[in-house]
């Protein structure tokens, strides 16, 4: 009979995956490398922070697997745990660019962000991004979601980051999970209740047809191993988060007023033909097109006077009024959105597809140049679409491609600049502004850095919105203001003199000259990657520790 | 010596003197659907015994329906014989004040209210019976007055097909039918031909189409995932320390994830001690989805069941060599054979229960709820005049003694601490306090200590029967007890003594490395897994679907 | 299917909780009994305050259930929502319902103004629970065994610094939780006994109409459709402990698979999912969904 | 969350260190680390409220049985004391495998 893999835990499937005893663990459980933030909410702690990460062969070529305990705190991504994939992806890419071919292989079984160190996820999230996107150069990374919990959040993003996918039909993936949807949206959006309706609609099988995932394969050792040999072996990839030429024009051809069907959208799925499509056009107009802290600071950062754009909610425009010419992006609400779910500026299928098409352009304009234009990213995104046709079709794969493309961008010279101006959340943050060079922000109260809002927070961990606030007391990472969020080091520039979200002169010249001097500092240390975000005198002190303890832990590890 | 006059048929005259009163409504032997109650109303008089159809599986839930809508006026005191009080007009009857009395087996599913209504007075307590002590008095001194049971099909001269949900039904049928009972069955399908007749139209009264079909419980399907190590760990103990140590080849298997457990590590680990073809061959035993595997790979001979089970129909149909099929094709269970045969014809019986006192008297009574007994008492007793010659009856044989028998093996298997992380140790059964409430003449005791021959718990195996005297029984209890107070009573010292002289093992001394009980060790680890063991053929009902 | 409708008591009270309640509800209270039920937080320390908003909350959530023709199969309410489930089976009407707890928690009040609550034990057993009240039991700070919400959860009732003392030791002898509750009277003990002969007289005032489903006691469990036994009921249960554990017991073999839990508050559904699982029954909260919503689900899985 | 520690007076020194279990509903982690000293430390980290006394007598239980010198980490998640004493008997086992 067939030894199921879904059964297995972490540090059993990794050792099932890999030839046989030949791994190597690297800080491992006897390390007591665990979360300090879950101690100090009172949660019981895993000594490996639910992370194997293992060294060894997989038909005797060289690779690093990683894999997440499911059953750890749901396979919630924390500080240490993302650390210890950040820091064996970045060994791995530097054998790779040291000519030493290694396979990264990424076992996800995962609710994306861990919520009780919420930020922390998030920030780990997007630097593991940046590093399969530069790995992708040297290796096919491949992925398995063998199921269990699966893969959500903002590991799902990460998910269609990879090159190739590989399930088994006992998993399901999806960006937001069923309840977050039901309760930020209404039971009638999703019922999280409902397993044929989600089954249906994020399950694997499903997820094949709708081109999510790149292989279904049987719950076996064996098929599973084989099948992750074969896409190492073949170099496969999908190209999933280079895609939105063939979304943009998909999404163009579907009603999405309402709810689909899932069968109608398999069938235009099938017929669909990829056109290119053209990039917004972005004119001055005599009114304001919309009203948010995002469109006044991106006609203030470009100068545009009431920009319009043939996409509403996506901008983008030159500016000359930093010390070089940039490009400045920024995601605005559009209140009459025909897609519900969009309309009070949330990044969704479309802004990610656009935004990605716009930065892909831009790409390929700077090309061949020497000096790579800079993009400033306005930050202002209340959170990701939360929605039925949005998981149906792929939201995460939409804000993958979006997140990819600015990655490439960096890593190909282009300083990317985040200035948080009001909101940033979750998805619809780690799209838009957290693969930024560098991240600058205003000191305003109104402005929230989160995963998701107190109320899903609350029903998912089943906390209350009071044990949550006074957790948020202890642990900076979940807080939801500024100011603590400046604390974990994340931030180049904290403009603390800025205490509110206007456009003034003053709060636009500082802004302009942060930007300014994030630019340059960029330019002068070289830095096409996110370990700024970590190395920085905040970071070392307070805010990233653990982050710093694993990363010189899997140094003295990885080569012993 | 005068001989008084007397008439030796009034019973005959009576029930004549009923049928006549509907003849109008009779087309053969068949009423409308929708004359049930008027049929009802004129066939039970106040006072009668009434056996119900309630089985484990199958319930003749329109006529308990039915029987709940008559008039009370008309139709009151009734004692009710039912071997399982399983839905909620089984009381609702009492409620009404349709029924009085009542004698029955098992009430799992309603244990609660029966406790309630016995204690308010509103049902009157024959008493509890386990179900062969109840099918024997249904010929002795429950002899009913009218039967109310449930049959598949019915052909158009009243014969009856009732196939795989055979149960109990042609045992309460002939109580009636052979002591000018009247019977009156419902059908959820009237055909030309019926597949076979399962009882013979001669024995019915009165056949009455169902509204729906008859309402069938999965009540012997255990979900393999969630089998956890504990249980693998405590089957690999009894397959090894039990099955192999004492040869068992006949058997029956209590329900539950533990029991499911050992079914499903006969291919794997079994087969890897070689054991394969010499234990565990004949069952009796309800269609286990989770016996497939062991079927499939060669270990069983040969299953008689008490019941069917839902989804198993067309995998039994298919395995004529070893379940108990009819030519037509289906199975035919019978559960007062089985009980029987569960009782005098096995070597063990094995299964668990909720709480178990410091001598090993075993209950499943727990505090407010009477639910009964299943089969468990009939099965886990040592009938006392039994004699056979297996090796595993042998070899509990006393030896010291010329006329010492053997005895059958009563195993029971309990994790230290429940689900709720109370202790299954006890010091005083729930049951004695039940008994108090209800007012039961015996307390509702499950399996008597004098009958356990084994305990398995999670710590290790005690062979009781190899105990000496009361302390020493109460010691190896102690010893495998884990840290429940009566485990904790056990010293190193006590441990190694016991150990010494085999009446403990631990799963060292039985050299079972704990690291291998895994899940990986099971046969099937999904119900998916099953299905695909059984060649598609086992199809599980809807509650046991894995979603994908 | 079959439809339960639950309505929770005293504890499950949150401070805002009267917002959403439609003021001419507000106001049929204050006319009937002359009470202004207005939401600040000094007033949660009131039990008729308490008792009040509870049940305008609950009765508010269940005329406009009643609107989408949501019809239960049975009721049960904990306690206090006894009252609201005995108006959901139409036993007694709303503006009675008002006028008896009114007069109840005046009188729970009267009796016990101040130093007495109740407190939750979480983890032991009943009989364990029992052992320790009786062992720490102080007749100048009496204690007693009161409610049984589920077979490892119970409340106890009685003077604060008995209650404390209590707790403590249950938290000794291995209890999960054992903590004070948001009940400023000690309800379901004899304590209440005299209470429940000064409301007798009142409460046999009241007309009681036939039933449209079945009722579970408090006071013992059982299911009725008596009205005479639903209005003893309903006047001994301050006195008793509330059986809640056998009432969902017997809910459950009555057939319910569905239950819609009144607001305020997940208390109920939450005993549920820890006494039967999360599949068997399917659970609609109010409070989580709103009654529109609500009545969405119900008609899902009706 | 509790954290307890308990102390024994051991006598058999381990040879390596051991980890067996994972932080999942049911479960628990057990490592053990070497130690000079004869006696064994144990630190817990429990996620169910309330059980010390059970946790004493699970430690207690088993080092009489197997009366080990190690510093003993374990991170519970509400496993049963059967689950407890089967991860501690498995570590056992572990410590076995080696000689």
């Amino acid at each position: 009979m067939k030894n199921s893999f879904v059964e297995l835990n972490a540090r059993e499937r990794v050792n099932a995956l890999l030839d046989t005893e030949n791994g190597r663990e690297l800080v491992g459980p006897f390390d007591q490398m665990i979360a300090p933030n879950l101690v100090a909410q009172g949660i019981v702690p895993e000594s490996d922070d639910g992370i194997v990460v293992s060294l060894g062969t997989i038909g005797h070529k060289k690779v690093v697997v990683i894999a997440m305990e499911g059953s750890f705190q749901g396979g919630g991504i924390g500080e240490v745990s993302g650390a210890k994939i950040i820091a064996a992806l970045s060994h791995a890419l530097e054998e790779n660019q040291n000519g030493h071919e290694i396979f990264p292989i990424i076992v996800l079984d995962t609710g994306g962000v861990r919520l009780q160190e919420a930020n922390y996820g998030l920030l780990s999230i997007s630097e593991i991004g940046n590093l399969i996107v530069a790995l992708k150069k040297y290796v096919p990374v491949i992925g398995v979601v063998p199921g269990r919990v699966g893969s959500f959040g903002g590991m799902s993003i990460t998910s269609a980051l990879m090159s190739y996918l590989i399930t088994t039909k006992k998993a399901r993936v999806g960006l937001n999970g069923p309840e977050v949807i039901e309760q930020e949206a209404g039971v009638r959006e999703f019922d999280s209740s409902d397993k044929d309706l989600i089954w249906n609609t994020i399950g694997a099988r499903q997820r094949v047809q709708a081109q999510i995932i790149d292989e279904l394969v049987t719950d076996s050792v064996e098929s599973i191993k084989s099948a992750v040999l074969a896409a190492m072996l073949e170099r496969k990839d999908s190209h999933r988060s280079e895609n939105a030429d063939f979304y943009l024009s998909l999404l163009d051809s579907l009603d999405l007023s309402k709810p689909m069907t899932i069968e109608s959208y398999n069938q235009a799925l099938i017929e669909h033909q990829a056109q290119s499509v053209d990039l917004p056009v972005i004119t001055e107009q005599a009114t304001p097109a919309t009203t948010s802290v995002g469109y006044d600071w991106f006609q203030a950062l470009t100068g545009l006077k009431n920009p319009n754009s043939t996409v509403s909610t996506v901008y983008y425009g030159d500016s000359k009024r930093f010390n070089e010419d940039v490009v400045v992006t920024a995601i605005v609400p559009d209140p009459k959105n025909p897609m519900y779910r969009v309309r009070d500026g949330e990044v969704g299928l479309v802004e990610g597809f656009r935004m990605a098409q716009i930065l892909n352009h831009i790409y390929e304009a700077d090309q061949n140049k020497a000096v790579k234009r800079p993009i400033v990213v306005v930050i202002d995104v209340p959170s990701q679409a939360y929605g039925y046709n949005e998981e149906l079709i792929g939201i995460h794969v939409a804000l993958a491609n979006s997140a990819a493309a600015y990655a490439k961008l960096r890593q190909a010279g282009h300083p990317i600049i985040g200035v948080i101006v009001g909101n940033a959340i979750s998805g619809a943050f780690l799209a838009h502004g957290l693969q930024s060079s560098r991240l600058i922000a205003l000191n305003s109260p109104a402005i929230s850095v989160q995963a998701m809002s107190k109320e899903s927070a609350s029903r998912i961990t089943k906390r209350s919105i009071a044990e949550i606030e006074a957790a948020a007391e202890q642990v900076p990472s979940i807080a939801y203001d500024i100011r603590n969020y400046n604390k974990l080091g994340a931030l180049y520039r904290f403009l603390e003199k800025i205490t509110d979200q206007s456009t003034s002169i003053t709060n636009v010249n500082a802004v302009i000259s942060a930007v300014n001097d994030a630019i340059e500092d960029v330019r002068r240390t070289n830095d096409t990657m996110l370990t700024a975000r970590y190395t920085n005198e905040i970071a070392v002190k307070m805010g990233r520790v653990e982050t710093n303890k694993v990363q010189a832990k899997m140094n003295e590890e990885w080569n012993a | 010596m005068e001989k008084p006059q007397r008439n030796w048929d009034t019973k005959r005259v009576q029930k004549a003197q009923r049928l006549a009163k509907i003849s109008n409504l009779m087309t053969g032997k068949y009423v409308e659907t929708n004359q049930i109650i008027t049929v009802l109303e004129a066939l039970i008089a106040p006072g009668d015994k009434v056996v119900l159809e309630g089985d484990n599986q199958k319930q003749a839930s329109f006529l308990s329906q039915s029987l709940n809508l008559v008039n009370p006026k008309k139709v009151n005191h009734l004692h009710m014989i039912m071997s399982s009080i399983s839905r909620p007009e089984h009381l609702d009857i009492f409620e009404r004040k349709i029924a009085s009395k009542i004698d029955f087996s098992y009430a799992g599913a309603q244990s609660v209210r029966v406790s309630q209504m016995i204690e308010d007075g509103k049902m009157k307590l024959g008493d509890i019976h386990t179900y062969l002590e109840l099918y024997g008095r249904l010929f002795i001194d429950l002899i009913p007055n009218v039967v109310l049971v449930a049959a598949d099909k019915a052909d158009k001269a009243g014969n009856l097909y009732t196939g795989f949900n055979t149960e109990e039904t042609p045992t309460i049928v002939e109580a009636a039918a052979f002591k000018d009972g009247i019977v009156i069955v419902q059908v959820n399908e009237v055909v030309d031909e019926l597949p076979r007749i399962d009882i013979p139209a001669g024995w019915v009264d009165v056949v009455v189409p169902a509204d729906k079909p008859y309402e069938l419980e999965a009540l012997f399907t255990r979900d393999p995932q969630n089998i956890t190590e504990l249980q693998i760990l405590m089957a690999m103990m009894a397959i090894k320390g039990i099955y192999a140590e004492h040869g068992v080849q006949s058997l029956n298997h209590g329900i539950g994830f533990n029991t499911a457990a050992i079914e499903l590590l006969l291919p794997t680990y079994g087969a890897s001690l070689g054991l394969k073809g010499k234990i565990a061959r004949n069952w009796v035993l309800n269609p286990h989805p989770t016996i497939i595997p062991a079927i499939e790979s060669g270990w069983v001979e040969s299953i008689h069941s008490f019941g069917g089970e839902v989804g198993m129909e067309k995998y039994i149909a298919a395995r004529p060599d070893i379940f108990f099929v009819g030519q037509d094709g289906t199975m035919r269970s019978n559960r007062v054979l089985g009980q029987i045969a569960g009782q005098y014809a096995v070597d063990m019986f094995i299964g668990s229960t909720l709480q178990l006192d410091y001598d090993g008297n075993s209950s499943t009574v727990t505090r407010g709820r009477l639910s009964g007994f299943g089969g468990a008492p009939n099965m886990g007793h040592n009938p006392g005049g039994r004699r056979h010659s297996t090796p595993a009856w042998q070899s509990l044989r006393d030896q010291d003694n010329a006329l010492g028998k053997g005895q059958k093996l009563v195993v029971q298997m309990v994790e230290t601490y429940g689900a709720n992380k109370k202790p299954i140790f006890v010091e005083n059964l729930d049951a004695l306090a039940v008994q108090k409430q209800a007012g039961l003449a015996n307390a509702p005791v499950m399996i008597y200590s004098e009958d356990t021959t084994h305990i398995v718990t999670e710590e290790g195996i005690a062979y009781l029967y190899k105990a000496t005297s009361k302390a020493q029984r109460q010691a190896a209890i102690a010893a495998i007890g884990g840290v429940t107070p009566l485990g904790m009573t056990s010293t190193k010292e006590s441990l190694d003594q016991l150990r010494h002289a085999g009446i403990v093992k631990l799963p060292e001394d039985l050299g079972i490395k704990r690291s291998d009980a895994k899940r990986s060790l099971l046969a099937a680890q999904t119900i998916d897994d099953l299905v695909e063991w059984s060649d598609g053929l086992y199809e599980p009902p809807m509650k046991f679907r894995t979603w994908s | 299917m079959s439809t339960a409708f639950l309505f929770p008591g005293q504890g499950s009270q949150e401070v805002g909780m009267l917002r959403a309640v439609p003021t001419q509800y507000i106001e049929r209270i204050k006319k009937i009994t002359g009470y202004q039920l207005e939401d600040l937080p000094e007033n949660y320390e009131d039990t008729v305050f308490i008792q009040l908003a509870l049940l305008v909350k609950g009765l508010s959530a269940l005329a406009a259930v009643q609107r989408n023709e949501i019809r239960p199969d049975l009721v049960a309410g904990h306690s206090l929502g006894a009252f609201c489930a005995a108006v959901a089976c139409k036993a007694i009407t709303f503006d009675d319902a008002v006028r008896i707890v009114y007069q109840r928690a005046v009188l729970m009040k009267a009796a016990y103004p101040t130093g007495y609550a109740m407190g939750v034990i979480v983890g032991l057993t009943r009989t364990e629970v029992a052992q320790v009240v009786q062992d720490t039991f102080d007749e100048m700070h009496p204690v007693y065994l009161s409610n049984e919400n589920c077979p490892l959860q119970h409340t106890i009732s009685g003077e604060i610094t008995g209650l404390q003392k209590t707790l403590a030791a249950a938290k000794l002898r291995q209890a999960r939780t054992a903590k004070l509750l948001k009940v400023p009277v000690p309800s379901h003990c004899r304590l209440m006994q005299a209470t429940v002969a000064a409301l007798t007289p009142f409460i046999n005032q009241i007309t009681f109409h036939p039933t449209i489903c079945p009722y579970l006691k408090n006071t013992d469990g059982r299911m009725t459709q008596d009205t005479e036994v639903i209005r003893q009921d309903l006047l001994e249960n301050i006195a008793q402990p509330v059986q809640w554990n056998q009432m969902m017991d017997v809910a459950k073999e009555m057939g319910m698979n569905l239950t819609l839990e009144f607001p305020p508050g997940n208390t109920l559904t939450k005993l549920i999912h820890a006494k039967f699982g999360e599949r068997s029954i399917r659970t609609i909260n109010i409070d989580q969904h709103g009654v529109d919503d609500a009545t969405f689900l119900y008609q899902k899985w009706r | 969350m509790e954290q307890l520690a308990y102390q024994y007076q051991t006598s058999q020194p381990i040879s390596k260190r051991v980890h067996v279990g994972v932080v999942g509903s049911g479960d628990l982690e057990i490592l053990m680390f070497p130690t000079d000293k004869s006696e064994s430390t144990v630190k817990v980290r429990t996620g169910s409220d309330g059980f010390d006394k059970v946790w004493g007598n699970v430690l207690t239980r088993f080092f009489d049985r197997y009366p080990i010198s190690a510093d003993i980490v374990i991170n519970d998640f509400g496993a049963t004391p059967g689950v407890v004493y089967l991860r501690l008997t498995q570590a056992m086992e572990e410590l076995a495998d080696e000689k």
